[in-house]
């Protein structure tokens, strides 16, 4: 067509907008890695050369940021808006460019040096007006388009009318996030009709079009289609946010889409006030900078790590509100100079060691089960707080105070050293997060009482009968999402009983509202958690509910229909003498 | 079977014993020495632990006894029993027969004076829960002027050896909840106290009002007994306590205190009592048969008590009991 | 304040006071500490009023100082005080009246327990027969030397020459009134007024022309206590407590502080001097103290007796501001003279609080 | 001068001049707070209280007659283990109390 212009005044919107969008993010990218603390840094440099991380890289750069894999997987509709956009224009991009180098570009006109660097720059996004295209490459384009638009499509479905899509609640969006959303909506019906009928008003439109979105991205929710690239660098380097604001946690913040599929995961979400305190709108209070209300939504947060494991984009929620948590000046300066005096009367020998934990101590039940099912299997065992002992550190922890919850673990960690032990059984989930994370117990294997009890069972050590009890189990959530705890105690069950399914298991399993980690629930709010979670685990009509956390059991317990045991009690019931 | 029951008392065990005896077909005959029925209930304005107005309850029992022959401003002076019955002298020289005798003389409010440490009489801004019920009633009392702290004294001549009741007056607690809330729905700028030794909420909705009083009405309980008052340069009050839980002595000024005064015996009905022969329990109180099943009886057969004249007691208490002793009227009326 | 409820308080606590024919027995403490008051009490009621008051050069501390610094037990306090009721009855006197408000308490205590516990009574009529070969006996009358001021309040009002009246003012005087612990605060039937609003020396005050205040710590201890101050480290204790009950008068700018017991002067009197050497705060206007004075000093002072001779100044708060209000005329030069006419002497005068 | 004693200062808590700042603000975000019935469970489930004087029926009347820096200084005991919470009769939110009087 145009065949001898090769340049028009439409196309510096697009020149304009892309100058500042490059600009922004190559510093953005600077500041970013610059935040990082050194050793960060130096992991990040490493984990970029060498090649496992290198072919991870890869594999997510494409599988999450183009095809958007993860959610194929949870909602194929979704999937295929994500990946229809963003592949479509992504190949767009890379055919415009291939024809730039393969097709003889910008024919009768010799164009060198900067001027040809700066007509490469716009020359593909505008190539139709200024160049003729071969077939195939004419079809491939069209094909990318229209790909791009039926992703657009689903898109304006999915803002009327979200649960045609599969989705309850989205996040509510400012002004601007709208404004950048209608851009992105409009930019490839213009381009269409533009390259179709070459009305000069579209390619103006068009190029405007781009403009608005790419200086309205840093600011908006779209921000997180180049930081993800950087996200996903950062995560496989094995690197953890230090300050909910800087670094790597920035890179997360901006990484976050505003997806809102975590507000439907959130167990919180139950009451609709509650889904407020989501993570999705942590995210955008920290990129706000709205530090009051972002350290209320780190506070009220439960820590069960569902919004973690739904994410699309693996961002690590929970971490950065525990490091916001510990952003915040309490002035507690914990004085746990009494421990020093604190001594056990565990002898020293190789014995396996029991540790109940505070929270169990409330649970009497669950220690004369754990006792039985020992001597019933002939273990030898001492017991290190029967009388009681000291907190494991994780709620203190919780609270962003390392530093104070050190003592306690330093304590922990040398009385059960002096006992001399090999193996520590612990009951709680809560202590059995911060043993294995935190804890510094070399030679010595650290187990939650559901894999020991499988393990006794599986040895032959402990003989147990099968009922016909149908057991439904709930997996807490410190011991399923956080350690992938989630066979050994079905296998237990299924030795014992009939083990029947809830609605959401294992990583989807709902928080018992219980949790530690929420410092603002009140006990409303938190009954209403255990109510949704109770209605979820009893979708199979089970005659018991089963956890294998003192605080579930204690949270359930309020609200269930059905009784409602700890693992080690049902085992106990079951023991053949 | 038109057998004339004389019942001592207009109150509310009285009147709910009138109530039920008419129904079932006894000829009831209420003589009530104040000049009204109704007893200490028609001088109260709400009643807890659901805020009800007294007057509702009053004036439904009053209804039902529109019929019932009533002697107001109006003593037993004297009585004789005979093999047909007792034979009643009124103060108003009238003579009356009558098949059995109900005592529903009810309690007299502890005299809040004799408590001299709390200097009620001696300091203005000293009154009792009484008084504070009439200022609800009625809206004006000299002693609260837009009072910004107000304290209340429980068991004010209850479990209390140095005046001679160590027994529980049992309702005090809730009333002073009751008129510790209501005190600030009146001055929500105020600041409540009450000084309590054991918050004794046993009924029904109770425990629910507690939980009010502290929650939505901010009253602050204190546990110890207010030990001494005096006045300070404005009039105001001065009161000392232990905060036992705090394990300190406690100091602070008071515009207004109220003392939750406790029930005591009504001891106008001593002599009639005397002369039917009924005793009186460690408590003073008069002594029924037993605390379970004999609690309408005396050892005087045809004498019969109902509500506070026994024990202090709750007005669902009392009316409970007016209806039990019309049951156990009626029984010895057609065994006879 | 209702004054009508104070009024039916104190007609609920009347006693008992026999006209005339007493037996008196001393104070051990206030004839070191006020050796006039006695003398003026005797004089008073002997010459004035015209009463039979006898002394027995025989009797004793009635024991209460040992016993309530727990060196003797009750037993042998009994038979002390038996023997006291044995001189009474071999001297021909029934009416008991003791000077001092711990041998009041005491004696009452004693008199309450022997009838409480008659085998007690019956042990300590054995004791003092072993001891002293002396009739075991009982007052009909006990009564305390205040008590007696009381019930003739008003024949002393009759011949009052210096009503407790401000003459440059013409207002009463303001007087703070406090009463020994031990005279109704064990036994409040035992007092004019009962405990909680004591009318004894109220009475006087109000007879002879003052106003009484009435003030937030009115019922607190002066802070005498004999465990409390006979240990130095714990006389501390023992200011505070007076030095709350200042605290709580200061407000009211009383003239003066009338009082029934031994101690209470005294500590009023002295600690006032050692809280302001300590914190520099005195309690009077313009650097004085308030002058705390027993009753029959009070009752000197309006009929007219000398000051010096009603030895007001052996106080440590200077009285010259007090007699010059109630217009007592005096001669400063005879402040420090003894009896003989020999000048004794000015004391070193303290620091902070001001003497004339 | 050296008497050998001085005043002692007066054990009374003076409600009149108590100051409440801090129980103010605990109040308004934690309006439970005023809902305590001093029943001691928080202190006798207490983990930090199994070895120390820790006991937050205690704390909370600190808060409220003056003694903020005992309160402060208490607290330091605290292992914010939660179990005080979980057995609280009236269901406040005693660990966030805990927190929000450092804050």
């Amino acid at each position: 067509m145009n065949s001898q212009i090769i340049f028009h005044p439409f196309v510096l919107p697009f020149v304009l907008g892309m100058a500042f969008v490059l600009t922004y993010c190559v510093v953005g990218l600077i500041r970013v890695i610059a935040q990082l603390p050194k050793d960060d840094r130096k992991k990040f440099w490493r984990s970029l050369v060498t090649p496992k991380t290198a072919w991870a890289n890869i594999r997510d750069l494409f599988g999450d940021c183009l095809f958007h894999v993860k959610i194929w997987k949870r909602n194929p509709v979704l999937g295929y808006m994500h990946s229809a956009i963003a592949f479509g224009w992504f190949m767009i991009i890379v055919i415009g460019h291939i024809m730039l180098f393969t097709l003889k570009p910008l024919q009768g006109v010799e164009v060198e040096g900067m001027a040809r660097t700066f007509t490469n720059f716009y020359y593909p996004i505008f190539y139709k007006f200024f160049a003729t295209e071969t077939p195939v490459f004419a079809f491939l384009m069209d094909f990318f388009l229209l790909m791009i638009i039926s992703g657009i499509l689903i898109a304006v479905v999915k803002k009327i009318h979200s649960k045609i899509v599969g989705v309850k609640r989205v996040t509510k969006f400012g002004f601007a996030d709208n404004m950048i959303r209608f851009a992105l909506w409009t930019i490839f019906p213009f381009r269409l009709i533009a390259e179709k009928t070459n009305i000069m008003a579209f390619w103006w439109l068009y190029s405007i079009d781009l403009l608005i979105f790419m200086c309205m991205l840093p600011f908006t929710r779209y921000m997180h289609i180049p930081t993800e690239a950087l996200f996903i660098l950062l995560r496989h380097a094995g690197i953890k946010p230090s300050d909910p604001r800087k670094g790597y946690a920035l890179a997360q913040i901006y990484s976050c889409p505003s997806c809102g599929l975590c507000i439907d995961a959130c167990p919180m979400s139950v009451n609709d006030k509650n889904s407020g305190n989501t993570s999705a709108y942590f995210m955008k209070k920290l990129r706000n900078g709205d530090k009051e209300e972002a350290q209320r939504i780190a506070e009220t947060c439960m820590q069960c790590g569902k919004c973690v494991e739904v994410c699309p984009v693996s961002i690590e929620s929970c971490d950065i509100k525990m490091s916001q948590r510990a952003a915040v000046p309490y002035e507690i300066h914990s004085d746990h100079s009494y421990l020093d005096v604190i001594s056990t009367e565990a002898e020293k020998s190789s014995k396996v060691l029991y540790f109940a934990g505070c929270m169990t101590q409330l649970t009497p039940k669950i220690m004369r089960a754990m006792k039985k099912i020992m001597t019933a299997a002939g273990e030898e065992y001492q017991f290190l707080d029967e009388n009681g002992g000291i907190c494991c550190g994780r709620p203190m922890l919780l609270s962003g105070k390392t530093a104070e919850a050190q003592a306690m673990i330093e304590k922990n960690t040398e009385l059960i050293k002096q006992s001399g032990t090999t193996k520590l059984v612990l009951s709680c989930p809560i202590c059995y997060k911060v043993f294995k994370e935190e804890y510094h117990l070399e030679g010595i294997e650290i187990q939650h009482h559901t894999q020991y009890i499988d393990e006794l069972v599986k040895s032959g050590k402990l003989k147990v009968n099968k009922n016909d009890v149908n057991y439904v189990y709930h997996d807490p959530c410190e011991l399923g999402r956080a350690f992938g705890v989630y066979d050994e105690p079905r296998e237990v069950l299924e030795n014992v009983g009939n083990l029947c399914k809830a609605k959401s298991e294992k990583e989807l399993s709902i928080c018992c509202g219980g949790s530690l980690g929420s410092f603002n629930l009140t006990q409303k709010e938190r009954d209403e958690i255990t109510e949704n979670s109770v209605n979820d685990l009893m979708f199979n009509n089970p005659d018991e509910i089963v956890t294998a956390c003192p605080l579930c059991l204690k949270t359930f317990a309020r609200k269930s229909p059905v009784k409602v045991k700890d693992i080690a009690e049902v085992v106990e019931s079951q023991i053949i003498n | 079977m038109k057998e004339n029951i004389l019942i001592i008392g207009g109150g509310a065990a009285g009147m709910e014993a009138a109530t039920q005896l008419q129904k079932m077909g006894l000829t009831p005959i209420i003589v009530e020495k104040s000049e009204q029925l109704g007893g200490h209930v028609a001088q109260w304005d709400r009643l807890f632990p659901a805020f009800h107005p007294a007057k509702d309850v009053v004036e439904k029992m009053l209804n039902q006894v529109k019929d019932v022959k009533t002697y107001l401003n109006t003593e037993v002076t004297d009585i004789q029993r005979d093999d047909n019955g007792f034979h009643a002298t009124l103060s108003n020289n009238e003579k009356i027969d009558a098949k059995a005798v109900i005592l529903a003389t009810g309690f007299d409010i502890f005299k809040a004076e004799r408590k001299q440490e709390y200097g009620y009489g001696i300091y203005n801004n000293v009154m009792t829960s009484v008084e504070l019920e009439k200022f609800f009633r009625t809206g004006h009392d000299a002693r609260i002027n837009n009072p910004k702290k107000i304290g209340f004294v429980h068991c004010v001549g209850a479990r209390d050896v140095k005046v001679c009741n160590t027994y529980c007056s049992k309702v005090c607690c809730t009333t002073a909840l009751k008129q510790a809330c209501e005190i600030k729905e009146v001055f929500p700028d105020a600041e409540v106290y009450t000084f309590y030794m054991d918050l004794r909420m046993f009924g029904p909705g109770y425990e629910d009002l507690y939980l009010k009083t502290q929650k939505d009405f901010d009253v602050k309980c204190v546990r110890g007994r207010v030990c001494e008052v005096s006045e300070d340069m404005d009039g105001k009050l001065v009161i000392k306590a232990e905060d036992t839980l705090f394990g300190k002595p406690l100091k602070m000024t008071l515009d207004v205190l109220v003392l939750m005064c406790a029930m005591e015996k009504n001891k106008s009905i001593d002599a009639i009592q005397q002369k039917l022969g009924v005793a009186n329990n460690t408590d003073g109180f008069m002594q029924n048969q037993d605390m379970y099943l004999g609690m309408n009886t005396t050892a005087q057969d045809g004498v019969f008590v109902a509500g506070a004249c026994t024990a202090p007691k709750s007005l669902p208490d009392t009316i409970g009991e007016a209806r039990s002793v019309a049951t156990q009227v009626f029984n010895y009326i057609n065994n006879k | 304040m209702i004054v009508e409820g104070k009024q039916k308080i104190w007609a609920d606590y009347q006693k008992d006071i026999p006209d005339d024919h007493y037996f008196y027995v001393r104070s051990c403490i206030r004839q070191g500490f006020w050796p006039a008051s006695e003398v003026t009490f005797l004089d008073i009621v002997r010459n004035k009023l015209g009463k039979d008051f006898y002394e027995n050069a025989y009797h004793t501390t009635c024991g209460g100082i040992a016993y309530h610094s727990d060196s003797i037990p009750q037993e042998t306090a009994m038979t002390i005080i038996a023997r006291q009721f044995a001189l009474m009855k071999e001297s021909g006197y029934e009416n008991y009246v003791c000077s001092c408000i711990t041998s009041f308490g005491l004696y009452t205590e004693t008199l309450e327990t022997w009838h409480e516990f008659p085998e007690l009574e019956a042990k300590i009529r054995q004791y003092l027969w072993d001891s002293c070969k002396k009739e075991f006996a009982k007052p009909k009358y006990l009564a305390h030397a205040s008590d007696m001021i009381y019930k003739f309040r008003f024949d002393i009002a009759k011949q009052m020459k210096f009503p407790l009246v401000n003459v440059k003012t013409g207002k009463p005087l303001k007087v703070v009134e406090h009463i020994g612990c031990h005279y109704s605060k064990m036994f409040p039937s035992k007092g004019f007024g009962g405990a909680e609003y004591p009318h004894v020396l109220v009475g006087m005050v109000e007879a002879w022309g003052g106003e009484v205040v009435d003030y937030p710590e009115r019922r607190q201890c002066c802070g005498f206590g004999f465990r409390q101050y006979f240990v130095q480290a714990n006389r501390g204790y023992s200011e505070s407590n007076t030095h709350k009950k200042f605290e709580s008068m200061e407000p009211y700018e009383p003239d003066l502080i009338i009082t029934n017991c031994p101690g209470c002067p005294y500590f009023l009197d002295r600690w006032q001097y050692v809280i302001a050497e300590q914190t520099g705060k005195t309690y009077g206007k313009d650097g004085y103290g308030i002058p705390a004075l027993t009753y029959e000093e009070v009752a000197g002072l309006v009929m007219g007796y000398d000051p010096w001779d009603l030895g007001l100044q052996v106080h440590q708060v200077a009285i010259e501001p007090l007699l010059e209000k109630m217009g007592i005329p005096y001669d400063p030069k005879k402040k420090y003279q003894g009896l003989n006419g020999k000048d004794l002497g000015m004391p070193q005068c303290p620091m902070h609080i001001k003497s004339v | 001068m050296d008497f050998g004693f001085c005043l002692s200062p007066s054990s009374h808590v003076k409600m009149d001049s108590v100051d409440l700042t801090t129980f103010n603000r605990l109040k308004e975000t934690n309006p439970d707070i005023n809902t305590c019935i001093a029943c001691g469970s928080c202190t006798a489930t207490c983990t930090a209280g199994n070895f120390t004087e820790m006991s937050f029926r205690r704390l909370l009347l600190m808060l409220q007659r003056g003694k903020e820096d005992e309160a402060k200084k208490m607290i330091q005991r605290c292992m914010l283990c939660g179990k005080c919470t979980l057995v609280c009769p009236r269901g406040i939110n005693i660990r966030k109390i805990l927190l929000d009087i450092t804050r």
